[in-house]
């Protein structure tokens, strides 16, 4: 039968409930088909439109909002319908003391929700919430879950077996670890095309290449190096789209021989992210300048920092001023994963120092010794992914001061950045918010306390006989799929 | 064809080692009577087991015969293809008790197995084993193993040297060969063990009429039991005779040097002993092999080779000595 | 016979209580905050606190240990920290596809071994026998994850023939057909070392006096060599086939990556990555649990070849 | 010294050997892959046409060309180049890991076969529970621990396979100890030492050393294996291994890639099996006549 | 005083295979090797041990020399109680006392070319002065013994089994002893070889005056040989007495049945007729009650089955374990 789908994902999912997603990149396509929220992004934009809410209202000061819900909507496998308890419901439980939901700093100013009525709830928060509208609701802290079924089933059984309002309704999770939907026939609004999809984990993007060329998944991702080749064939096609997350150089500020300001631009401009781009991103990936994309709110453009520019001279001298003038007796600990990307940069970054004499050694650890490393601070330089949302608020969080120790790459410390993040957090003013991001980010610039080097790419691939749509950030949107013989 | 079995003649073999071929055999003559039991003497290494494993073509790959033909009844075998060889004379006509009994039957096999197999095999497959079982266990009986439906079952490491051997002659009287080829079956047992053997086997070719060759090399030992003996020294025969006249008017030197040292136990004196050593395959002295070690040894032993001439009525000797 | 079963049983379960401390005491060695590395930066301090109780980081470590040995000895493996569902579910599911593709994997080897092993030892000494030589000792010589490699760029991506991951839709031509790539690669290095094997073990047998003594009572050449000598020289073969299986039930890592297949290795290798220690341990040790079997049972048919040991 | 008795027994028994194994094709083959790969290790600053760490984006993923032979790979480094100088952790880590081994192996080994008792019982039982985990996984484990190094790589794959070494000593040292020979020995009056020294080591050693060669091609089946799911040596140091999971993603756009190292592999393995192979038959006086 | 005095020797077997194999099988299996054996060797005799297969000889040749640990008895040598000798004493008696043991090859390292083999007792006990007059010594051992230098580079499988023994007959004289066991030094040799040997052990013995126990199961050495004889059968000495007594008036059955297999070539012999002794050997895990020799011989009556017999004398010197003549 030609009604099903398989989609692969590039791990396994870790847990289907949205309060609790782990892995976006697996968990939230799955998720995203299963549940509403009651907003959702437009399609292949990251506008804000209603979903199960008909319409909304914001007080003036900002602290209350009024969703008036659609009705008549049914939860998949007899849940009964959907109404303004399962709203309060979905985000109290991410709240409450006892949830130890990740989510709880995506609701940080929620007080409660009050249901008004059978369609109408009003969320009140203690102070205005800059990110709700932008990644709160329309991602997966807002997505509505059954709450008969989670009162039923229990919270770890509801993980594995999701009940939403969404387009597909969850069938199976198996050995294999490969999730099976099944179209919901009663969606409130247009049904899928496909009658089902199966989602299957493949961590490797040689394995979904050659997957996808053997016939056994529709839709995955294509590596950098055969981007070229197998999107010119006639049976595929593939696009690239800009990924949300910023992966960057991050120099360790705290301790010696980088907490000298001099040498962290001597390094800015003997590293150079152009030749990452080309070696380990085959040339696809764009360069960052951000820690956003650009048309994100608050985007800052960085500076290039080009060698050709300044020329090797200047270069030389800032070492010299450094205290290393012919960069001799630097030594420098750069730790990384042990994965092939990453150890491939590894050596690229060794190489460039190489020619201004600094000896770099290269440690690829595994995840944990890694994360260790990171938070001791044991390291002068490192290069990380993160993954990023639409809210700048959440993006920028990890470089606070309280980050030090845990996410904080830089162990960079500055007060001003402290405070001009939290002031973006309680203000629904996009454009206070742009300001005081350009601003920190000019703070961080200033310090060089790293290179961004790139967004990264998603390249999902398809055979031709599928037509499917992404979000701007290249993430399937399943139930849009349709099938390009009709 | 009458009353020859067997007949040898001008047999060479060789072994291929270290890329060269050795020659271990040569100018062998020899033939069998039927119903005659031939003792095949001499020291270690003359090439005693090799003469026994040509006629059986039970030689290793790295072996061949270089010169000569065997006659079996008549019939050339030697030109037999391995197959017909396998189904006509292996087991059917010949068949050879090995010189180790210790290792001679295969360890993993019930013993049972091992009989009906060569039973099943004799038969051409025609008879189940069970109608063989019956005829197994009757000879076994014969050859003095008690309980022998009980040990049938067993396994080679539950048999004491002396069983093994008495069972290897069980299998062999059981595929009723009319030659059958005993390689030293009672080297590696006991004095009273050994005589038990000896026994048996006698009686035993009694009841089947069949033709021996046995091989040992203790002249002691076959005295009693053979009518014929013929003496090997370094890869040839060197002396053929009836057994009593062979003691009484032994002809060869190698022979009466053999004769002599047996230690007997009715004589005391110093005994005596043969000087210098077997000559390797390979590096044998030009002329008699035996000329370095003789006492009566003269020039022509040195240049040439004496051959087997008969110089009593069926008695044969290579030896110079016997034109002068 | 009896006696010695009982006695190898007897010394396997000190092995696994032994297994067992150390398989416990990793979350104590292994580096990192399991709470980080498991949780990533969306944790929170009380997810955090919640996690460590599940793995028993908040009680000393001999308290700890006893609830752990109790819990195993009750046949509860704990609960995965990923999957959301208990560690021996998890293991259960895979087990079948790992054992799957050992039993063809080492059939194939066996085999394939056995039957070059055979012909080389009966064409010993001439110029086909060394290209056997030859060839086993290549085969020998690829490691599984080449094998694996190679059969994908040759077969899958050349030619199309055969699937290159995954364990196919459930049917039972398609699991055949999922099943081929990976069970040749696993069989590769087998085939060679059991084929080297099997010559060497069976040219030492021929050698032997009792094989004299089966000719020359006019047993035919096949049956001598199939039936007797084989039997005998078949002995360390199965402790080598028995060593595999054990080996590769939990071991088949690599295969089980390439092809993109469920199994027992890849489960514990992907645990170990994400640090879902109770995951790691209950597959270890039901991988240290299945080498212990295996090895048993190759033992004991061991026994089964030897009457010595056999009567025992 | 090198005009003792002593030293004259140890060239004419060498010199035997020798000869039997310049008979021998396989002792040829290995002996010249060993050859090739030691010279590799040892000059490899010599013969490497190129610096393997030196980067050049804008000439990745090349064919074979004159300037880079086997082409260049996805950081425009020369393959050659690295290839040869992967070298040098092959043979660091085959013939570390099996030092190790050997000498753990053949300390408790004859610990257990000599003293008995309790401490034989303790030792078999240490090999037990190191065998009862599939390799890999305790290699693995081990890793994470420890964390990945080429010290640490050797170390671990040394005490993973010491059980080997352990368990054959400790059999044959058992054997040997009812040999004939042995006892001839101490009714000479000889002691412990000497018999253990004189007698019984050189005959186990034989096996020991043939193991050993067939194991050291494991260990570098091992290490590559490792360094392909990620695990193995820290950049720049690069292995076989480390270049196969590397080529790996190119099997489509350079499929040519991934062969040098899976061939190197292959090529070391079958060396070291293969001479261990001809070493085995040619040190054991019995069976080196027929050659 | 004699040279070697052994009493009430006893070395029992214990086939031990650990707790769980003791407990299923109610107790180890024991194999009365020796049991009970007594008997002196005075200086410059030889005392020959005849016996079938497996009746114990090797194993009093290997506790005579403190190879084994004897499970009862003693063993004197000049006097003393070997299994009393501390460190010194030990490896005086090493140098004095020699074995010849009974397989001849395998009692030669097989990694050690013969000079080496011959040179190990000098080494053991630091008689050696260069390397260069150790080569001398080796091959005037292997003078002695009758093979050439050659021999001095070979290993020990490119030697005939009469080679080998030899070899292993000059390492035993490598340092000048006193007192040789030869454990079967003949066995598997060829007749002229085994001549040899003979010669060559009575020559030594009559030059250095050398005192032997000669185990051996063929009778016409023992006769050349030895000077007296004592009969073996499972476990116990069932006669002893000089030398010609034995041959011309033995009197247990088995010495009897054991003597009468023997012949020469001239002997008027027919298999056909003669059957030795029925039965098989007796197991020593199993021996037969009272005297183990009784399923076997054509004399037993009633007591034999019940009371073992005691070894006593039958006439001055000639002791015998038979219910006949007690
Ligand atoms: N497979 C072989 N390869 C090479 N030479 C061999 C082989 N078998 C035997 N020989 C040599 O052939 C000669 C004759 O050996 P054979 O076994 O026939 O002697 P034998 O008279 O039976 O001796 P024994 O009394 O010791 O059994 C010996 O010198 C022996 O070394
Ligand atoms: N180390 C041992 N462990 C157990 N049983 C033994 C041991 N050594 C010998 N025996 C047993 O003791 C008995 C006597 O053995 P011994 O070697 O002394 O016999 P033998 O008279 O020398 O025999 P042969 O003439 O065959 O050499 C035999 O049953 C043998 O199986
Ligand atoms: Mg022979
Ligand atoms: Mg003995």
């Amino acid at each position: 039968q030609n009604d099903s789908l398989n989609i692969a994902i590039p791990g396994r999912a870790q847990t289907l409930d949205p309060a609790y997603l782990q892995r976006v990149l697996s968990d939230w396509p799955v998720m995203n088909s299963i549940f509403n929220g009651l907003v959702k992004y437009k399609p292949g934009t990251f506008e804000v439109v209603p979903d199960l809410a008909k319409e909304w209202e914001i007080s003036e000061d900002n602290t209350e909002i009024i969703f008036q819900l659609k009705e008549g909507i049914e939860f998949h496998k007899g849940y009964g319908e959907f109404t303004a308890q399962d709203v309060k419901f979905s985000f109290e439980r991410i709240i409450a003391e006892d949830a130890n939901s990740p989510e709880a700093q995506s609701f940080i100013n929620l007080e409660r929700v009050e249901v008004v009525d059978q369609y109408t709830a009003k969320l009140i928060l203690s102070q205005p919430m800059g990110r709700l509208f932008t990644s709160t609701l329309p991602f997966n802290a807002g997505l509505i879950v059954s709450k008969k079924a989670v009162e039923e089933m229990g919270r770890d059984e509801f993980a594995s077996n999701p009940i939403g309002t969404g387009p597909y309704v969850f069938e199976e999770w198996d050995v294999n670890n490969n999730i099976t939907l099944q179209r919901n026939d009663s969606y409130f609004e247009a049904g899928a095309e496909y009658g089902e999809i199966v989602f299957m984990p493949m961590s490797d993007p040689t394995s979904q290449e050659l997957a996808l060329q053997s016939g056994e998944i529709d839709i995955g991702q294509l590596t950098l190096d055969n981007f070229d080749q197998i999107s010119q064939m006639e049976e595929f096609e593939a696009e690239i789209y800009p990924d949300l997350a910023i992966q960057y150089v991050a120099f360790n500020t705290s301790q010696e021989p980088l907490n000298n300001k001099k040498l962290r631009e001597a390094l800015r401009y003997i590293i150079n992210p152009e030749e990452i781009l080309i070696g380990a991103f085959a040339g696809k990936a764009e360069r960052a300048y951000s820690i956003l994309l650009e048309d994100m709110t608050g985007y800052w453009q960085a500076p290039a920092f080009k060698l050709e520019e300044v020329g090797e001279d200047y270069v030389w001298n800032l070492l010299a001023e450094a205290g290393y003038p012919k960069g001799e007796g630097l030594e420098l600990e750069y730790v990384t994963d042990a994965n092939e990307e990453r150890r491939l940069i590894g050596a690229l970054i060794q190489d460039q120092l190489s020619r201004f004499n600094i000896d770099l050694n290269v440690e690829a650890l595994e995840v944990g010794p890694k994360i260790d490393r990171w938070q001791e601070g044991s390291y002068d330089i490192t290069y990380a992914r993160f993954t990023n949302t639409v809210d700048p608020g959440y993006n920028f969080q990890w470089n606070l001061t309280e980050q030090i120790g845990k996410w904080n790459l830089f162990h960079w410390s500055n007060e001003e950045y402290d405070k001009l993040w939290q002031e973006a957090e309680t203000t629904l003013d996009s454009n206070l918010r742009a300001e005081n991001y350009k601003k920190m980010q000019q703070l961080m610039n200033d310090d060089s306390i790293g290179i961004w080097v790139t967004h990264g790419v998603k390249t999902p691939a398809w055979t031709t006989e599928v037509d499917p749509v992404f979000s701007p950030d290249g993430v399937i949107l399943p139930w849009l799929i349709t099938s390009s013989e009709k | 064809m009458p009353d020859k079995i067997l007949k040898i003649n001008d047999l060479a073999v060789e072994y291929k080692n270290k890329g060269k071929y050795l020659r271990v055999l040569e100018d062998i003559n020899l033939e069998l009577e039927n119903g005659e039991i031939l003792a095949l003497v001499g020291e270690s290494g003359s090439g005693k087991s090799t003469l026994g494993k040509t006629i059986l073509r039970l030689l290793p790959d790295s072996a061949r015969i270089a010169e000569g033909s065997i006659f079996f009844k008549g019939e050339d075998i030697c030109n037999f293809s391995e197959k017909k060889f396998n189904d006509q004379i292996r087991g059917q006509e010949m068949a050879m008790v090995i010189q180790n009994p210790q290792n001679a039957l295969n360890p993993v096999f019930k013993v049972g197995t091992q009989i009906l197999d060569v039973l099943y095999f004799k038969s051409k497959k025609q008879k189940s084993r069970k109608e063989l079982k019956k005829e197994a266990v009757k000879i076994l009986k014969k050859v003095g193993i008690s309980d022998p439906e009980y040990r049938f079952d067993e396994y080679p490491h539950q048999f004491s040297g002396g069983m093994k051997q008495r069972v290897m002659l069980a299998m062999a009287f059981i595929s009723n060969p009319s030659l059958l080829i005993a390689d030293e079956p009672t080297t590696a047992l006991d004095l009273t063990v050994e005589a038990q053997i000896l026994n048996l086997l006698s009686n035993l070719v009694d009841e089947y009429k069949i033709s021996i060759l046995y091989i040992s090399h203790d002249l002691g030992v076959v005295a009693g039991l053979s009518d014929r003996i013929a003496v090997m020294y370094a890869g040839k025969i060197v002396e053929v005779a009836q057994t009593r006249e062979l003691f009484d008017h032994t002809n060869h030197p190698y022979t009466e040097a053999l004769l002599n040292c047996l230690p007997d136990y009715q004589k005391t004196k110093k005994l005596q002993t043969i000087p210098g050593q077997v000559p390797d395959p390979g590096n044998y002295p030009a002329g008699c092999n035996f000329h370095p070690r003789c006492s009566h040894s003269f020039d022509r032993c040195r240049q040439e080779e004496p051959r087997l001439e008969e110089i009593a009525s069926n008695h044969y000797s290579a030896c110079f000595l016997n034109g002068l | 016979m009896f006696i010695y079963i009982t006695k190898r049983l007897l010394w396997v379960i000190p092995t696994i209580l032994t297994v067992l401390l150390l398989l416990f005491s990793l979350s104590y060695l292994l580096p990192g905050d399991p709470a980080d590395i498991i949780l990533g930066p969306r944790a929170t301090p009380e997810m955090a606190a919640e996690l460590e109780s599940r793995l028993g980081l908040d009680k000393p470590w001999y308290q700890s240990y006893l609830i752990y040995l109790q819990n195993i000895i009750k046949g509860d493996l704990g609960t995965s920290i990923f999957r959301d569902r208990s560690v021996l579910t998890v293991i259960l599911d895979v087990l079948p596809y790992t054992v799957i593709l050992t039993l063809s994997g080492m059939g194939l080897a066996v085999f394939n071994g056995i039957s070059i092993g055979l012909l080389a030892a009966n064409y010993n000494n001439s110029y086909f026998e060394k290209f056997l030589t030859i060839l086993s000792f290549i085969t020998a010589s690829t490691p599984t994850y080449i094998a694996g490699v190679l059969l994908i760029v040759i077969f899958s991506v050349n030619f199309n023939l055969i699937p290159s991951i995954g364990i196919g839709d459930g049917g039972i031509l398609s699991s055949l057909r999922h099943l081929i790539g990976p069970a040749l690669a696993l069989s590769v290095g087998w085939t060679g070392y059991i084929a080297r094997l099997t010559r060497s073990s069976m040219l030492e047998t021929l050698d032997q006096e009792f094989i004299q003594t089966e000719k020359s009572f006019g047993i035919p050449r096949y049956y001598i060599l199939y039936k007797y000598a084989l039997k005998k020289a078949i002995k360390p073969i199965i402790a080598v086939i028995g060593l595999g299986i054990g080996r590769l039930l939990g071991g088949a890592v690599f295969v089980e990556v390439i092809f993109n297949r469920p199994g027992l290795g890849r489960l514990i290798v992907d645990s170990v990555n994400e640090r879902d220690l109770p995951l790691v341990r209950g597959g270890v040790l039901v991988a240290a649990l299945l080498f212990v079997i295996a090895n048993l049972i190759a033992d004991i048919s061991y026994a089964f070849f030897d009457p010595r040991i056999k009567q025992k | 010294m090198f005009k003792s008795q002593k030293f004259f027994r140890f060239k004419k028994k060498s010199i035997r050997v020798i000869k039997i194994m310049k008979k021998d094709y396989k002792a040829y083959l290995g002996g010249s892959i060993i050859l090739l790969i030691l010279i590799s290790a040892i000059f490899a600053p010599l013969i490497a046409p190129a610096d393997p760490y030196k980067t050049k984006v804008t000439k990745r993923l090349e064919g074979p060309s004159l300037q880079n032979l086997l082409g260049t790979d996805s950081l425009g480094r020369d393959i050659l180049s690295r290839l040869i100088y992967a070298a040098r952790p092959a043979v660091l880590v085959s013939f570390g890991g099996i030092i190790i081994s050997v000498i753990i192996g053949i300390i408790l080994g004859l610990l257990a076969a000599y003293v008995g008792g309790i401490i034989e019982s303790i030792i078999l039982f240490i090999f037990d529970v190191i065998r009862a985990f599939p390799p890999i996984i305790l290699i693995l484990v081990l890793l994470s621990i420890i964390g990945p190094s080429l010290l640490s790589v050797i170390v671990i794959l040394g005490v993973t396979i010491m059980p080997r070494y352990g368990r054959v000593v400790r059999a044959e040292t058992l054997s040997e100890k009812e040999e004939d020979f042995v006892e001839a020995a101490r009714s000479l009056g000889a002691d412990n030492s000497r018999i253990i020294f004189k007698h019984i080591l050189p005959n186990i050693f034989a096996s020991v050393l043939v193991l050993s060669g067939m194991d050291m091609a494991s260990m570098i089946m091992w290490e590559a294996g490792l360094s392909f799911l990620g695990l193995g040596l820290q950049p720049p140091l690069s292995s076989w291994g480390v270049m196969l999971q590397e080529s790996y993603q190119y099997i489509q756009t350079a499929p040519l890639m991934i062969l040098w190292p899976a061939l190197a592999i292959m090529m070391t393995m079958l060396g070291f099996s293969t001479f261990a192979e001809s070493l085995r038959v040619a040190l054991n006086p019995k069976l080196n006549q027929e050659v | 005083m004699a040279l070697v005095e052994v009493k009430n020797l006893k070395k029992h077997f214990i086939n031990n295979d650990g707790l769980l194999y003791k407990l299923a099988q109610k107790g180890p299996i024991k194999v009365k090797a020796v049991d009970d054996v007594s008997f002196k060797i005075e200086k410059e005799d030889t005392l020959a041990v005849v016996g079938e297969s497996g009746c114990g000889k090797t194993t009093v040749a290997r506790s005579v020399l403190r190879l084994i640990e004897p499970t009862a008895g003693e063993i004197l040598y000049k006097g003393k109680s070997i299994n009393d000798f501390n460190k010194e004493e030990l490896k005086a008696f090493r140098k004095d006392a020699q074995m010849i043991l009974q397989d001849p090859r395998s009692s030669l390292n097989p990694r050690f070319i013969v000079e080496e083999i011959v040179s190990e007792p000098l080494y053991i006990h630091d008689q050696i002065e260069d390397d260069f007059n150790l080569l001398d010594r080796v091959w005037e051992l292997l003078d002695m013994v009758g093979l050439s230098k050659r021999y001095s580079e070979l290993f020990p499988h490119e030697l005939s089994g009469g080679q080998a023994r030899r070899v292993g007959i000059a390492r035993a004289l490598a340092l000048q002893p006193e007192f040789i066991v030869c454990d079967e030094p003949t066995s598997g040799l060829d007749i002229s070889i085994m001549s040899a040997v003979l010669n060559l052990m009575k020559k030594l013995q009559q030059e250095y005056q050398l005192t032997y126990l000669w185990i051996s199961h063929n009778l016409h050495e023992v006769r050349y040989i030895s000077n007296k004889v004592a009969v073996m059968y499972l476990g116990k000495i069932v006669e002893i007495t000089d030398t010609t007594t034995i041959f011309n008036n033995s009197v247990h059955p088995y010495t009897e049945a054991l003597f009468s297999s023997l012949r020469g070539v001239n002997d008027d012999w027919n298999y056909k007729e003669r059957e030795i002794i029925k039965g098989e050997v007796p197991s020593p895990i199993n021996p037969p009650s009272g005297c183990s020799f009784h399923p076997r011989c054509k004399y037993s009556f009633d007591k034999c089955k019940k009371i073992e017999p005691e070894l006593e004398a039958v006439e001055a010197g000639h002791l015998a374990a038979c219910h006949l003549y007690n």
